[in-house]
């Protein structure tokens, strides 16, 4: 028994180790995991206490990428920024994984009526855009980060709501399912062993590669004033509050878009690398830097689990059922 | 029989073909150095199990490979025309007329998008000049001669609206416009039942009587073909491993693999007390063990 | 041992489509019954009908006796404990995520009671694939990794480990290369030689029905055409319909279109 | 007959669509905290006043009354009154209608005429084997898909109104200043649909029917538009909803960087100061062009490609 184990770990690790992008975002994730324990009291005063005598500087031997409108180190600000960012919009995907992932999985299992009905809700739901669910959110609870992490929540939710859908009905319509209760296993069994495994891992992974589309969808909010409020700071506060000071010194604005950056694709790839460390099926596929002919590469793999990529601006698509 | 083939009566000619995977040298080529010929009229099958490269041989003499495969060939001739060095340019209108092929899957062989008139009348509309209206009536006539019933009516409806057998009449129908002096078939009939199968086949046959078209017949069906053909070429692994005329094979083929082929699949006169001839010895285990070792 | 009296399943709309007209059909003990019919002809709505896997609409299902006409609970189980059924597609019949061990071993489980990961399920697992032919390196693996013809040879094992009395095996080669087709049909025979299980036999290959069956059911439409002996309905065919099908099975040198060779020669 | 049962079933989504926005909207104002009457009032007002308030906008009445009132005044065309201005709703919506609408349709125009032939001149681009092209495509359109919209609008009004000084940084009035805004909302949807584009076209390129339609030796002009471009459309069209609903976000946040007096300006300034009527009205009248967008979506697919029609729940 212990061998077997001891098998599929090593698969599987080998598998995640065979690809450089894995090891390299999962080193910057732990950075990120570093930033986000330390949070803004790890920095001391630079991030936080202003000094309006050096408003808005370019670089120099004091602030490496200049200071903000209020004279604050841009890059030791954007360091402490990290936690909340990552917390707020971990916390906002979370929200929507858990109720979006009940609400599929139930209307999955539903009868036909249910799956029908429940089927174009989301799709309505979805039809709505997030933004414009998110600032009836913003409306209905209130302005703040309480208000914008729920506002993401509720307007992600939808999506997961539609993969898992997807995702389970896709695996209950599989021959292995009759098989499974052909030959008489339990329901907890099939629950755990057949839906559970291919539905799981798909769903975490996706959630975890949200993460970067929380930390955008947050941003837009704070731009629009309906985000965190001051004195509470995350990278879209200070995306937005550098932009609008962006001929006076850009970098207020590049250093945490940069951060945003790197953290979305550090996720993305150490999404894939788990996602082929987790899947039999693509353990002998060759990474590729590239997501659209990884996708290629996967079409044949894809016949059995669902894609897992989940971008609220074009994901609907595929998982429409159109043809 | 009469298999003795007129030396200039050669229509295509393939020697010492090659197909392998680009820019990946360590895998070996998926066909390798096959050489076969084809007279013309004369309906000849190629039999091989899957990954014996039968579809690829097929895809490379029309010029169709997928991306990503290249072939080489010492010569690839086809009715006096040159298919390895020749442009597509001067060659699309001999492929485009005088090869017809048919494919598998009828369903998804003929675009769901379009209706079968359109799909139909846009090889000679486009290499023979036609009006739409001569190209019409051809189409019609066409549908006919593969006894498809209401053909005018069949024009103007899309193939998701047509029965399996009837797409992969109107496939052949399709072909049938350009007058062509080959018709290549990669199994016709492998999603068809038996029943229309056998009219399918009834059709080639009587299309190569009537029209004097060759066919080149792939199928993973031995019985199938010593039904029809003159000629058989099996393949295995990526190479011809016998050419022998259907006379022969009855009479009992010289290649071991031939004649496992031959033995491993009942037919309605299997004795039952015995068990199948499998083909497993040494370099004919053809299952793989494991496909990623 | 098996019984199917007037059986019909509709599947429910828009629009209802009846699969199965009003069945009779039977399996001796220790027979092979083979089921043969075109696409659509409701075959395979018969196999999970009488493995409760497709609701019956009309009619009754008996296995030994007992009623297994759309089983629950007690009767269900019953029914799963007697009669195994093998699926057309290896690779769609088998979950991605376990390993193949891992799949029989479960069976092994229900079977016995046994739990999950004991090492008896272990060893019973690994005896049944010993068994069926799969190589002792293949255990470990997990489907994708295996061709179809080894992944028919664990479904044919998973489907053993709760001993059925009886196996239904629908289209089990179709998707098969003759040569790997070969191996399975000798499995097979040689598994009820030495198990004395009871096959219903499913497929759409009149050639591997001849070969296999005793007695053979034909199909249409959903309608039962002919039934018989296999004797009978190969060699005496009454219904027209069965002729047609008889006389459009391919067989090696028949002559139905060599009548064109003939005239090229003569 | 088809036809019909497809409409009637459309039909009757859309009715529920509508009937659940209009209850989702009612909800929204006695979900929210806070006494709205209170607000009308004033915070200092004394309790008498804000009673007066509460009365005048019937919140005295049970539930179901108001929910009543409310249906019946969506009829009659009548939102309610803004807390903020005391106008009507409808009047407030007219005013600020326009520069939105104007900002959606430009936007769409330039989605459909800038993503579709991205996405399939991309696919043939990375079929005939330019891998340079495939990953510069991917990069480019990937990035372009993940800014947030009031960066790129912010980048744009940057470059071309402060820096190049060649468009109007601000207004909601000409042509001219619409440019920009369009351009901002539209890159974003625009770059989805040519990845989408790009990857279903490769995908009907390696099909068996572009196979058979190779056989035929048509030119690739023809090839192109006869059989692969018909497809690549339903795609396209597929998404069109989403698309359109992408683009209303777009809008709300754009409006901001170009400070423009459209209806997302109008949005978010209300949801700021609690102006609730405005909110539901600019939320349901939003809500429902993107139903109907949706719905005109769905026939569209239905005549272009007929099987949708069978194959649509």
């Amino acid at each position: 028994m212990s061998s077997k184990r001891h098998g599929t770990t090593r698969q599987m690790s080998k598998a995640f180790l065979s690809s450089p992008t894995g090891i390299i975002s999962g080193l910057i994730l732990l950075g990120l995991t570093v930033l986000v324990i330390m949070g803004p009291n790890g920095f001391g005063d630079q991030a936080t206490v202003s000094d309006m005598a050096r408003s808005s500087e370019g670089p120099s031997a004091d602030h490496r990428w200049g200071t903000d409108a209020l004279g604050r180190d841009i890059f030791t600000r954007t360091l402490a920024a990290t936690r909340l960012s990552i917390l707020y919009a971990s916390a906002a995907v979370f929200f929507a994984m858990i109720v979006g992932g009940l609400v599929g999985g139930l209307i999955a299992a539903g009868g036909p009526r249910v799956r029908k009905v429940g089927g174009a809700v989301i799709d309505t739901m979805m039809g709505f855009g997030d933004i414009l669910l998110a600032v009836v959110v913003v409306a209905i609870v209130g302005v703040g980060a309480k208000g914008a992490v729920l506002a993401i929540g509720v307007a992600f939710t939808p999506h997961f709501a539609r993969f898992t859908y997807s995702l389970v009905d896709s695996v209950m319509v599989r021959d292995y399912m009759s098989a499974a209760r052909v030959v008489g296993v339990s329901k907890s069994g099939i629950g755990r062993r057949y839906v559970g495994r291919n539905v799981a891992d798909s769903l975490v992974i996706v959630t975890f590669t949200t993460v970067a589309e929380g930390i955008m969808a947050m941003s837009s909010l704070s731009f629009l004033g309906l985000g965190i409020q001051s004195p509470q700071f995350d990278w879209g506060q200070m995306l937005t509050d550098g932009v609008k000071n962006f001929y006076l010194n850009p970098y207020a604005a590049l250093v945490p878009a940069t951060l945003i950056l790197i953290t979305g694709l550090a996720v993305n790839l150490f999404g894939d690398a788990l996602a082929r460390a987790v899947n039999p099926v693509l353990w002998s596929e060759r990474p590729s830097l590239f997501r659209s002919k990884l996708r290629r590469n996967r079409a044949k793999a894809l016949a059995m689990t669902p894609e897992i990529t989940i971008d609220p601006a074009m994901e609907t698509e595929l998982r429409k059922g159109r043809p | 029989m009469n298999a003795d083939p007129v030396s200039n009566d050669i229509l295509l000619d393939v020697r010492n073909l090659s197909i392998s995977v680009e820019n990946r040298d360590e895998i070996p080529p998926l066909v390798r150095n096959v050489s076969f010929h084809l007279n013309r009229g004369e309906i000849v099958g190629i039999v091989g199990e899957s990954g014996s490269g039968k579809t690829l041989t097929s895809l490379a003499v029309s010029r169709l490979l997928p991306q990503g495969l290249s072939m080489s060939a010492d010569r690839i001739d086809f009715d006096g025309h040159d298919l390895v060095g020749g442009s597509d340019r001067e060659l699309r209108t001999v492929l485009g007329t005088n090869l017809a092929m048919v494919f598998q899957d009828p369903m998804q062989s003929l675009n769901p998008a379009r209706k079968i008139g359109a799909q139909m009348i846009e090889t000679v509309r486009e290499h023979r000049g036609l009006s739409k209206k001569e190209a019409r009536a051809l189409a019609i006539r066409s549908l006919e001669d593969v006894h498809i019933t209401e053909p005018a009516k069949r024009l103007k409806q899309y193939p998701h609206e047509l029965s399996g057998g009837m797409r992969q009449r109107t496939m052949i129908a399709m072909g049938l416009m350009g007058e062509p002096s080959l018709i290549l078939a990669d199994e016709p009939t492998t999603a068809l039942d038996v029943t229309v199968q056998a009219q399918v086949m009834q059709l080639l046959c009587d299309l190569n009587d009537r029209k004097g078209s060759a066919v080149l017949l792939i199928s993973h069906n031995i019985s199938l073909l010593s039904e029809v053909c003159d000629r058989i070429i099996v393949m295995f692994r990526g190479e011809i491993v016998e050419d022998l005329t259907t006379a022969k094979l009855l009479a009992g083929p010289d290649h071991p693999y031939t004649q496992g082929l031959i033995r491993a699949v009942p037919d309605l006169n299997t004795d039952r007390g015995v068990d199948l001839v499998t083909i497993e010895d040494g370099q004919f285990d053809v299952e793989r063990e494991m496909n990623h070792a | 041992m098996l019984e199917l009296e007037n059986v019909e399943v509709t599947y429910p709309g828009p629009p209802p489509f009846t699969a199965v007209k009003g069945i009779n059909l039977s399996v001796p003990t220790g027979s092979t019954v083979g089921l043969v019919g075109e696409s659509g002809s409701g075959k395979s709505s018969i196999a999970r009908a009488a493995i409760g896997l497709t609701p019956v609409t009309k009619g009754r299902i008996t296995l030994d006796g007992q009623d297994v006409t759309n089983p629950k609970g007690k009767s269900l189980r019953y029914l799963r404990g007697r009669a195994q059924l093998v699926f057309q597609d290896p690779h769609a019949s088998l979950n991605p995520r376990m390993e193949i061990a891992m799949a029989v071993q479960e069976a092994v489980s229900v079977a016995t009671g046994k739990r999950l990961n004991s090492r008896e399920c272990a060893d019973a697992a690994l005896d049944l694939l010993d068994k069926v032919g799969v190589p002792k390196a293949a255990m470990r693996r997990y489907p994708h990794q295996l061709s179809g013809g080894q992944l028919q040879r664990v479904s044919i094992a998973r489907a053993l480990a709760l001993e059925p009395s009886l196996m239904i095996l629908d289209e089990v080669t179709a998707s098969l290369d003759v040569s790997v087709q070969a191996r399975i049909l000798n499995l097979l025979r040689q598994l009820q030689r030495e198990l004395d299980v009871s096959m219903l036999y499913i497929s759409h290959d009149l050639s591997v029905i001849r070969y296999l069956a005793d007695h053979v059911y034909v199909m249409r439409h959903g309608e039962m055409v002919e039934a018989g002996t296999a004797d009978q309905v190969f060699d005496a065919p009454q219904q027209e319909y069965t002729q047609a099908l008889l006389s459009a099975v391919p067989t090696l040198g028949g002559s139905r279109w060599r009548s064109r060779h003939d005239l090229v020669a003569g | 007959m088809k036809w019909r049962r497809f409409l009637v079933s459309r039909f009757v989504r859309l009715a529920f669509v509508l009937v659940a926005i209009t209850t989702l909207t009612f909800l929204m104002m006695h979900l929210a905290p806070g006494d709205p009457a209170r607000l009308v009032a004033g915070m200092d007002a004394d309790e008498q006043a804000v009673q007066i308030a509460r009365e005048r906008l019937g919140l005295d009445q049970p539930m179901y009354q108001q929910f009543l009132d409310y249906v019946g005044g969506l009829f009659r065309g009548d939102l309610g009154t803004s807390f903020a201005t005391n106008q009507p709703v409808t009047e407030e919506i007219a005013q600020k209608i326009g520069p939105t609408a104007q900002l959606a349709v430009l936007g769409m125009a330039l989605i459909l005429l800038v993503g579709l032939p991205m996405g399939i001149i991309g696919a043939v681009l990375t079929r005939n084997g330019h891998r340079w092209f495939e990953i510069a495509f991917s990069g480019s359109t990937g990035a372009m898909a993940s800014i947030p919209q009031y960066l790129i609008a912010t980048f744009l009004a940057f470059l071309f109104a402060v820096t190049w000084q060649l468009l109007p940084v601000a207004g909601s009035g000409s042509i001219e200043a619409a440019i920009l805004p369009a351009v901002a909302i539209a890159v974003r949807p625009a770059a989805s649909i040519a990845r989408l584009v790009r990857v279903r076209t490769l995908e009907v390129l390696e099909s068996p029917y572009v196979r058979t339609a190779r056989s035929k030796r048509l030119p690739t002009r023809k090839l192109y538009l006869a059989h692969v471009f018909p497809n690549s459309i339903t795609t396209m069209l597929a998404m069109g909803g989403v698309t359109f609903a992408s683009l209303i976000g777009g809008a709300v946040i754009v409006e901001q960087v170009f400070a423009r007096l459209g209806l997302g300006t109008t949005l978010v300034h209300s949801v700021l100061v609690g102006d609730y009527p405005v909110v539901q009205g600019i939320v349901l009248l939003l809500g429902f062009a993107v139903v109907l967008v949706n719905a005109l979506v769905d026939v569209i697919l239905g005549i272009v490609d007929p099987r949708t029609m069978e194959a649509g729940r």
